[in-house]
This record gives structure tokens, C-alpha cells and sequence, in this order.
């Protein structure tokens, strides 16, 4: 098996990342095909880790993942330190009203979809893609979980809440059913059009052209009605890990094309949960023990694993290889975060 | 003919005539009951017990031959004071950003009760049999001179509503692209209980929130503010009368509701008040003759014109279908608007 | 100290539970001052216990608290199965609003109540009103409390979810400063006659009156604005509880005085969440433990009692006085349920 | 006194003249670059060069003796079609219960963009050193003739927005109930803001949801619909012109946009084309004469009538500010309305 180590992401991959944004549907504005966006996210994400935070505000943390052996990097994943913290941040909340009459003996629920801004300054997970290559197995669970560790070992960078927006249904020519039904007569742009300005202009046009007035759901096609907090192939996968955490689908779906908007309270996010600090201990190669995602508590030179490794709570250490403590560039004696897998 | 108040003898003559009105005219369902207290209510109007709130003044188009009813039309003294009154008004959103060059136009319909307090004409309903002549005319017109001549008992601003389109079988595009999600039962349901006088069920079950008809199906887009085509000539009379389509429309149907200012209604403007005198009719045009009785408000159609002495000549038929003298006062309009 | 039980209301009780209806504030509309709508409760609640139910539906059950030596009624709490059952349960949700312009450099949040039915269904706390002689110590615990036992025995009786709705601030007069400022302006009444009508009536004049549109709250008067989730002191002693029981406040309030409206997952309410059922086993009296609140499993004979117990919860045995057995008519070898207090 | 379109070198007597307009009008801020674009798009939208979206005719007021600037007046062709055009729409909602016999009406505030597309008579200012004579109803209607000769460059309906209530330090009360805590900042820098043409802070900062006015204050509410008092001889001479106030309110002052079918406006209606003979003024009522030119429009007031053969006396002064030879077509329109 390869090994894989989770680290932020560096000027020398904005290749790699360009290459991955471009294979990347529509939909993933947290990628864009841009290599001045993609250019200035690294650097934000540099100036992040360099900067000495107490609250959350406008950082955010890009990462890569790395395949050890030939230094390639096959996957993306980012953490927005609060969505929305410089405009906010719009979804539909999904919702019914009750309409009932008793004089006739009518009672029934209407569902509508509401703009709000409800998630603004929630913790925001973007940019999930990993090469098809390593869907399989527990990369995926590093990929996506290394970020909670992260937000566990750095917790006063990040708020209460964390969401991550799932990309909606759309089909390979660039047709969502929901914004064709429904953003279109806003925006009168086609979908693919829109989702590029949304990640290389700012997103005060989404103020201006987003519907004031709910929508109401039983006037919409049948197409767009079903589109409503479905999710795409491409972000089925990071959806089940992030439901396996414990985020929640249903209250809130996207702008654009009602994919579901996941959230969770941090504090009950599975891996910050379950995660401990614990003292390092080298130990040889090829000892047993039970599968950890492990990370390091550098900021700049964040590094995260996934390896077999014997934890003692009671003691607060954990054993790990010295290929281990070299991939997370630590030493005995040193501390890390850990999570089971 | 003549158009005179009904009366309480009219009973059963209207049950006929409602059994023959189709389900557009929802303030004449044929309930024995409800039409019973209708002819009530109209003569308590036209008593002066009723207060303005409850007044709803109910006419007659009477054969004065046979003495058959052939149609009615009404006035509501003030709607919406007793229950609310709705309407859709139709608005402009704009959606506009300078940074990618976009600008849409969207039509929206805002639940209101704006048209709250306004005197409404109603109940307009002719026998198929008799609609020719200068009957549809009278019946509709004649009662605005009872507006002009009592104007203390209405309000400044008159309107009508008109029927909306729906095809042979009686649906609405407009109601099966909204009101069905919102009511789930057919439109004919809905407007009946809208007839019958029972409104609060609209409140709790509308749509609170604006809607945008860019969600509505093409065919209901389409008949926002259109009447269904047997009432375009009723709308076209109404236009030459002066009322206009001020983006008010029904709920149920969308069809338009039609405002003037009771002053400036035509033929309550044009109209003159001049001395009757017994005579052959001469040439002249069309007018609409009222006795200007406040309980027994009587109108006929004479052809003729106000002479240089300020009289208007009316033979024996006429004067008693007015049941005046000659040499009584008259109000007088032409039925058509001269241009 | 005086022993009290808690168990249902009877037809008997009718006249000391009109005595308390009529001394409570007005705004208790569950407990109306009229003597055929108190008959009408107690007749409800006890077609409810003899009721072989499997969900929650219209269901209402009242208690009253009573002292044991002279059979006294000190106090009446109850509980709806789901609140707006026929009609919809109206609140207003307290929302904020994000108005925001990069181009000016403004971004700030507006206050808003917008009516909602978010609780319609869910199992509602009512009436509680207890003889200020027994609001200190353990009784008010006893009256409150009893009713999660209740819930916890009976659990499919009842709701995910459990509100209870807060006085909200109002003088002696009547006056409730969010009353005159909002509802008035909708209603065209005083405030004490609303409260009638709510109580008497049925709630469908609240649907033909309640503003459809949001209510801005920096629109309104200061003293209103201050009412917004403020609790009157007839409700703060059962609001304490609530909120020890892990009750959230906040999210929603009262729409005719703006009292808070608190609510919990059923689940996780303290009294559910610790319960537990137990083997009856006989003891003499004197014996130490502690302080307990205890209940029969029975339902037109529910008894629910404080006392010190001994409880074994690996054995799922608990010690009971004889005095204890009497009061809940259980006899030992019989099941209860128990939290602690 | 003579109107002419603006043209680029009187760029600096519009500055002067604009710094004595006052926070009230909106579309005249004394800001030099702003004020040159301004110029340019008049003299743009009178050659033809700009679309009607775009198009903003600004005239002035000239002393043909002195060439001293001393008003301006101003037709945008097509408002909102750029970006939103906001205004509130007053409405009414009605509450009410049987039940417990209680009927409420209450006054309602929708945001809306429902007068898009109309044209606006707009920038009226007049100095007032000049606030005399007929020069307010020269500078204010004259305009009007140019709707008549061209009406292909304009809308159906034409509007004008009238300054709203405030108090002598330029607060007023509407927007200190209600903008206020919306926009947190003074009612004067909104007012800049939005006159400097810059709207779509308006969407972002405004309430979305309608407001009922019962939650404003007692001054607030009142303010609604009603005009500045130096307004008010304004408002009476466009309702005099035919323009009404329809429940289109400003959304900072609540001061009322008045509406009028182009084709209804009295000066346009009762406007005639006639030939222009040299002579002595005669007895007659004041009246707009325009030279019907395109470019180099030019309005005076003349004293006469149109006589028997169809033409109209102008005096060689009148001539020569029209900038036309006798012989030449004119249109005219009595200053006031006639009755």
C-alpha cells in the first residue's frame, strides 16, 4: 500500500493543483479553473498558517496529499475558517409551512425553500478531490478527516458549527435541473457560467440576483423538485464520510443547484470527539496495533498519516514506527493528535 | 325592458335565471338559501338599513311585456369592510448585477387587500336568449346612473372584476398552476366557496409569500389580466366607460379587476338631469333614462336627445315603465360614449 | 416536610383546580378560568389514560399534586402529546438577518420575528402552577419532573421533541409591553382578552390575525424590543427547572407576549436521559439513600412521589419504604421508574 | 428666458448653479466630474447616440440677455432598465376575525421596482433668485412639449418623484423611523449615495420583507405620500398637468412619485403644431412655444393665441431665442391648463 501523508499545500503545487482543478465537474468552485484563484490560495493559506490567530475569521487552510514514494500529489481538501466572513454566506434553508383550514377540513404542508444566511461564520470543508486511484480503502478517510484533526488540534481558529456544501445533480453537459428551473429566471445565465463567476468573482452578484421571496416547491418541474438535496457522483464520497462524522444533510441546500448543505456542531464531530493528544514513543517497524489517523501539532508544516499504532490513554503515548514519526516529521518525545480510524 | 331593484316577489325568477349562469359568476350561485338572503340584502340596501359595509344593491333587467327577468347586475356599496377582500397585484422585481452584466425583469404576485373599501360592480348576468339589442348595455350601464345619482352611498373608487380564462370544461390554466397546490380541489370548488361569501379559507391557505410567475406554467403567465373571451365585450364596454386595468387580478383565475373614479365613469360624467315631457321619440341617439328614485330607481332606453327647451321626450310605454308623469325630473346618458 | 404525590386529575378536583386557574396570570391560557373548559381537560386527560394509543396524536394528560396527609391540591402541571394537533402551533422565530454591502464597507445583522409552525407536533409542557408554600426544595422538581417520568414510561406516547411555552412579562394591569406594540396593532384588543379568547375559543382566529409578514424588531419600542424572551416571575421557577433539564431558550418565542419558548430533543432531556426501571423490593423505613423521583408504570393510576431510595443498577432493584409502596400503589416485586433528582 | 438642451460649456455655471440645489435633489449633486458626465449623456440622448436605457435629456433655463444659466430640468428616458429602480408600494392588509368580531386594516410597505421602465421628468431646479414670472412653469413644462413632439424616445407613462417630508436640518422623519436602521447611516449620505447612482446598496441594505407602517412613527406615517412645503407648488402643477399620485412612494422620504399616461398630460394633449408669423404679441393667454427641433430644442413663453389661418405671432426677440425665421413650424401649449 501506498503511503500517503496529508500536508498544506505549497507554491511549488500549484501544477498538480491546476491539473486536479481541471478534472474537477462545474460545480466545485472551491477549485477553480484559475491559476491566479488557485495561486491565491495557496498563498492564503500560507499567510493562515503563518499568522497568529485567536478567533476565526478570514484564513483558510489549503492542503494537499501527498504520495510518499514519488512526492505526486493525487488529492485537494481545504478548510474555510468562517464561510462568509467578508459577505455572506446564502443557502436555502429547506422548510414546510402548514396551510390549514379548519372550516374545510384542509391541512397540509407546503414545502419551501427560504434564503437565509443562517451557516455565515460556520467552519466551511471545501475542495474535496482525490485521483480515482485511491478511492478505495482509508485514503479517502484521511483526506477528509485529517481536517478535522486539524481543526481539533487548532481549535480557537474555528467556529462552533462546521458545513460542507455536497455538489448537486448536473449532468455532463453542464444542465442542473434546479438551475435550470429556478436560478436561471434570476440570473439568466447557464449554470456552468454562473458557477465560474461564483469562484473567480467576488459573490456580492449573488446578493444582488438571488430571489428576495421564498420559493415555493410544488410549482417547480418535477426535475428540479427531485434535484432538491441530492448529490452528485462526484461528492457521494466525501458526503458518507462526512455523515459517518455525524454531519447532518436535510435543513439547508445550495444556491445554485440544491445540493445538500451538511453541518455539524464541532464539538460532535466524530473525530474531535473521539480525538486525543498523546506523547510520542518510538518503537520498530512491524509491532501490532489498531489503525490511527495521526497528525502533528506544526502549523506550517502540518502533516497527517494514517498508520497502525498502539495509543494508551491512561498514559497519554502512543507508539509509533520510525517511518511514521519521519512522515510527521516528529521525534520521540514530541506530542500529536490522533483519532481511531 | 327596464331595469328596476329586485324585489322579494323575484324569488323563484332568480333561481331560474342563476341555474343558467355557469360558474364564472360567483356572486350568483344557485342556492335557494343564499339567493334568498341576497334579494333580502338588496332591498335593505335600497331602504337605506343596511350600513355601507353590508349594502349590495341587486337590479333586474325585467321584460315589461311579459314581465320576465332576463338578467341582473349589481352594485357592493364598499367591499372587503365586513371580510377580506383579495387580490393579486401584479408587480416588477428586478434583478440586476453591473459585474456580470446580467439584468432580469421578473413579474411577482403579492397577495393584497388593496382594493379594500372600493364600491364594486357585480353580479352581471344576461339570459343567453336575450343577449341582443341594446340589452347588455342596459343592464350593465343603467345602474351607473344610480351611482351618479346617489354617489354619497358609494365610494370614490368603482371597479369590476372580470371573469378570467378557462377552457370548455371550466379550468383555469391560472388556478391549476397555483391555486391547485396551495387548495387541492378544482377551481370550480374554490370559487364556489369564494361565492357562497366564506373568505377566511384564502387567508389560510394562499400563499403568503410573493410569487414569482416565472414558475407558473406558460398558459397561466399568459392569462394574468386576460378575461375569458365571452367577457371581452363586457371589458371593452367597461374600457369605453373609462375604467382601466391597474395590475389587480383575481386569485382563482387572474382575470383583471377594472378601476375608475366614480366622477369620471362616462355616463355618470355625461349624464344630465332634464324635465320629461310626453312625446314621439324623434331621431337622435340611444340614451339610458332613469326616474332618479332612490327605492324605486327605474331605467329604460330611449332613443332621442335633450331638445333647446332642456327636455327629453319619452311616449306613454316609456313614462310608465318609469312609472313617472311627464314633466317629472329624469337623469339622462347616452348609452354609448360619443367620439 | 409534607409528603406529596403527584397523580391525574379527577372530576373531583374540579373545584380546587378552578380555585388555582383563578388565582394564575392571565397569560396561562392552559389553564382558563372557565369551569366547562376545566371539566373539558380533565375529561381529555382521562379519555387519554383509558386511550390504547401507539403514537402521539390528541392526547392531553392532567396531573395534579396533592398532599397526602389531608388530600389537599397544591399544584396542576400537564402535557399535550402534540402540540397543534387540529391547528397549527404558532411562534415566532428569533432570527437575525445578515444586510450587508461591500461597496459602503456595511455588514450588520438585523433582528427579525418571523412567524413560524416549526414546533407544530411536537409534546407540550402546560399549567404548571404549584402553592407558593411548596416552591422551595424538592416540589417544584416533583411537579415538573414527573411528567418526563411520565414521558419516559409512556415514551410512545409522545413526541421527539418537548416545548413549553414561558409567561412573558406583563403587569398587573394587563399590560404586556410586546402585546401593545405588536399583537394590538393585528388584534385591535387588549391583551387579557386575547389571552381569553385563546383559552375559550378555538385557536383559528390566531391564523386570521397573526402578521404574515416579518416583523422587524428595531422598528418597535424600546420596552418591546427588552419584552423578547424575557420570562415573567410566575414562570421563572418552572423555567429554572426546564433549563436544568437541559431546555434550550432563544430560538423561539411566545406571539402574543414574546415570552421565551424553550424546547429539548425528548431524548435528551435529563430526566429521560437518566431513567431507569426498576424491581420493587420492600424495606423498612429509615433506611439511607437518595433522593429520588419515583413512579408506577400505570396509566389512569399513575403516582409519581420524591423520596430516598437505594437503587442497584446492575441488579435493577430498588429499595422503597413501605410508606413509599403505599403512595404509589405498587407493592414489592412491582416495576417502577426512577431518575434521580 | 428661454429653455435650450444643456451643452458642454456651460459645464460651469451647472456647478454653480447646482451648489445652491440642495440635499433634496438627488440628481444634482454638486460634484464636478459627475456633474461633466451628466453633460454628456444629455448631449449624448439628444443626438441619438445613446439607447433609451441610457438616455438622460437635461435642459436649462437661459437669460437670453445676460446667457446666465438659472435652472435646469431634466426627462430620463427609461428608469430602472440599468439597474433597479426602487420604490415602496403602499398597500393594505387587512385582519380580520369573525369569531371574535375584530376587522383591521393596516397599511403595508412592499418594495418594489414596478415603476421600471418609465420615463421621469426629473432635476428640476431653479434658482431662487428666479423663483418669479413664469419661469417655474416655463422650466417645468416646457419640457413636457418635448415629450410631445418626440414621443418615440420615451415611455407610455411619465413620472415624476417629488421630495418628501423633512425638517430644516434635512432629517426627515421616514427615514429616521424606518431607513435608518436599515442603513445606519444619515439620511443626507444615503441621499448622496443613491443620487450619485449608485442603487445597489439599496437592495442589499433594504428590508426584504414588507413592513407595516403601524411599527413608524406617528410622523413617520404621516410623512407618507405627502411633499416637502417647498414642493408643493410642484405637486399642484403636475396634478393640474394630469399626473396622480398611484401609492408609489420614495424610499427614503416616502415622498410621492406622481404617474401620468404620456399621452394624457394636458400640455401634451392640448398642444398644437401651427406656423409662427413675425408680429406684435396680441391679447391672449400665455403659452410654450417650441421651435420642434430635435438637437437644438428651444421653448419660450409668448403671450397670444393661434388665430384663424392657423398661425401663431412671435416678436423678433421670440424669433431669434427659438432660433427660427417666421414661417417655421411651432408647437404650442397654453402654460396653464384651460377651465
Amino acid at each position: 500500500m501506498d503511503r500517503l501523508v496529508l500536508r498544506p499545500a505549497a507554491y511549488s503545487d500549484l501544477p498538480a493543483v491546476e491539473r486536479i482543478a481541471g478534472a474537477s465537474p462545474v460545480g466545485v468552485t472551491s477549485l477553480p479553473r484559475s491559476r491566479d484563484k488557485l495561486f491565491d490560495k495557496i498563498a492564503s493559506s500560507q499567510a493562515s498558517l503563518a499568522a497568529d490567530v485567536s478567533g476565526c475569521g478570514e484564513e483558510s487552510y489549503f492542503f494537499v496529499l501527498e504520495r510518499e514514494h514519488d512526492r505526486e500529489v493525487v488529492g485537494t481538501a481545504a478548510i474555510v475558517a468562517s464561510a462568509g466572513f467578508s459577505e455572506p454566506f446564502y443557502n436555502y434553508r429547506n422548510e414546510t409551512v402548514t396551510h390549514a383550514s379548519r372550516e374545510l377540513g384542509v391541512h397540509h404542508r407546503v414545502h419551501v425553500l427560504t434564503l437565509c444566511h443562517d451557516l455565515t461564520g460556520a467552519t466551511l470543508l471545501t475542495s474535496f478531490v482525490l485521483d480515482p486511484a485511491y478511492k478505495h480503502g482509508d485514503y479517502p478517510d484521511l483526506l477528509s478527516r485529517a481536517r478535522m484533526l486539524f481543526i481539533a488540534a487548532h481549535r480557537q481558529r474555528f467556529a462552533d458549527h462546521v458545513v460542507s456544501e455536497m455538489l448537486g445533480l448536473c449532468d455532463d453537459d453542464g444542465h442542473a435541473p434546479f438551475w435550470d428551473s429556478v436560478g436561471r429566471h434570476f440570473f439568466g445565465i447557464d449554470y456552468p457560467l454562473a458557477e465560474f463567476y461564483c469562484g473567480v468573482k467576488g459573490r456580492s452578484f449573488i446578493a444582488e440576483l438571488l430571489p428576495q421571496h421564498p420559493i415555493y416547491v410544488p410549482l417547480l418541474p418535477r426535475e428540479a423538485q427531485e434535484a432538491i438535496g441530492q448529490i452528485h457522483p462526484f461528492s457521494r464520497l466525501p458526503c458518507e464520510i462526512l455523515l459517518r462524522e455525524g454531519f447532518e444533510t436535510e435543513r439547508y441546500v445550495d444556491i445554485f443547484d440544491a445540493g445538500a448543505v451538511v453541518q455539524a456542531r464541532t464539538e460532535e464531530i466524530r473525530t474531535v470527539a473521539t480525538h486525543a493528544r498523546a506523547t510520542v514513543v518510538g518503537h520498530p517497524p512491524g509491532a501490532d496495533g489498531t489503525r490511527y489517523l495521526v497528525a502533528n501539532l506544526d502549523l506550517p508544516g502540518f502533516r497527517a498519516i494514517l498508520t497502525d499504532a498502539a495509543f494508551d490513554s491512561e498514559r497519554g503515548e502512543v507508539w509509533l514506527a520510525e517511518a511514521d514519526l519521519k512522515s510527521l516529521n516528529v521525534t520521540a518525545g514530541g506530542s500529536v493528535v490522533l483519532a481511531p480510524l | 325592458m327596464r331595469l328596476r331593484p329586485i324585489a322579494h316577489g323575484d324569488h323563484a325568477a332568480l333561481i331560474d335565471l342563476a341555474r343558467g349562469a355557469g360558474i364564472g359568476v360567483t356572486t350568483l350561485q344557485p342556492n335557494e338559501e343564499r339567493l334568498g338572503r341576497r334579494i333580502e340584502i338588496s332591498v335593505d340596501s335600497f331602504s337605506g338599513r343596511l350600513e355601507k359595509a353590508q349594502a349590495n344593491y341587486l337590479f333586474v333587467l325585467e321584460d315589461v311585456l311579459s314581465g320576465h327577468l332576463v338578467g341582473t347586475s349589481g352594485i357592493a356599496a364598499a367591499v372587503g369592510l365586513d371580510e377580506p377582500w383579495y387580490n393579486y397585484r401584479v408587480g416588477t422585481a428586478v434583478y440586476c448585477s453591473r459585474e456580470i452584466g446580467v439584468y432580469r425583469q421578473l413579474q411577482t404576485l403579492f397577495l393584497t387587500n388593496d382594493l379594500t373599501g372600493t364600491t364594486e360592480l357585480c353580479s352581471l348576468f344576461l339570459h343567453p336568449e336575450h343577449r341582443h339589442g341594446g340589452n347588455g348595455g342596459l343592464l350593465s350601464k343603467a345602474r351607473l346612473l344610480y351611482l351618479a345619482e346617489f354617489p354619497e352611498r358609494f365610494s370614490a373608487k368603482v371597479i369590476a372584476e372580470l371573469r378570467g380564462v378557462s377552457d370548455e370544461q371550466g379550468r383555469s390554466p391560472f388556478w391549476d398552476s397555483l391555486g391547485r397546490h396551495f387548495f387541492r380541489m378544482d377551481f370550480s370548488r374554490a370559487d364556489y366557496l369564494s361565492g357562497v361569501g366564506n373568505k377566511s379559507f384564502i387567508a389560510e391557505l394562499m400563499p403568503q409569500h410573493p410569487v414569482y410567475t416565472a414558475f407558473l406554467s406558460e398558459a397561466a403567465r399568459q392569462a394574468i389580466g386576460e378575461v375569458h373571451s365571452s367577457t371581452r365585450p363586457a371589458r371593452a364596454m367597461l374600457e369605453a366607460e373609462g375604467f382601466n386595468y391597474q395590475g389587480y387580478v383575481d386569485i382563482f383565475d387572474a382575470g383583471p379587476a377594472v378601476e375608475c373614479a366614480l366622477e369620471a365613469i362616462r355616463a355618470v360624467r355625461d349624464s344630465v338631469v332634464c324635465e320629461s315631457v310626453a312625446g314621439e321619440q324623434v331621431e337622435g341617439s340611444l340614451c339610458l333614462v332613469s326616474n332618479r328614485r332612490l327605492q324605486e330607481f327605474r331605467v329604460v332606453l330611449a332613443r332621442g336627445g335633450v331638445d333647446d327647451s332642456g327636455r327629453f321626450a319619452l311616449d306613454a310605454a316609456q313614462l310608465d315603465a318609469l312609472e313617472i308623469s311627464a314633466g317629472d325630473s329624469v337623469r339622462i346618458a347616452p348609452l354609448q360614449p360619443i367620439r
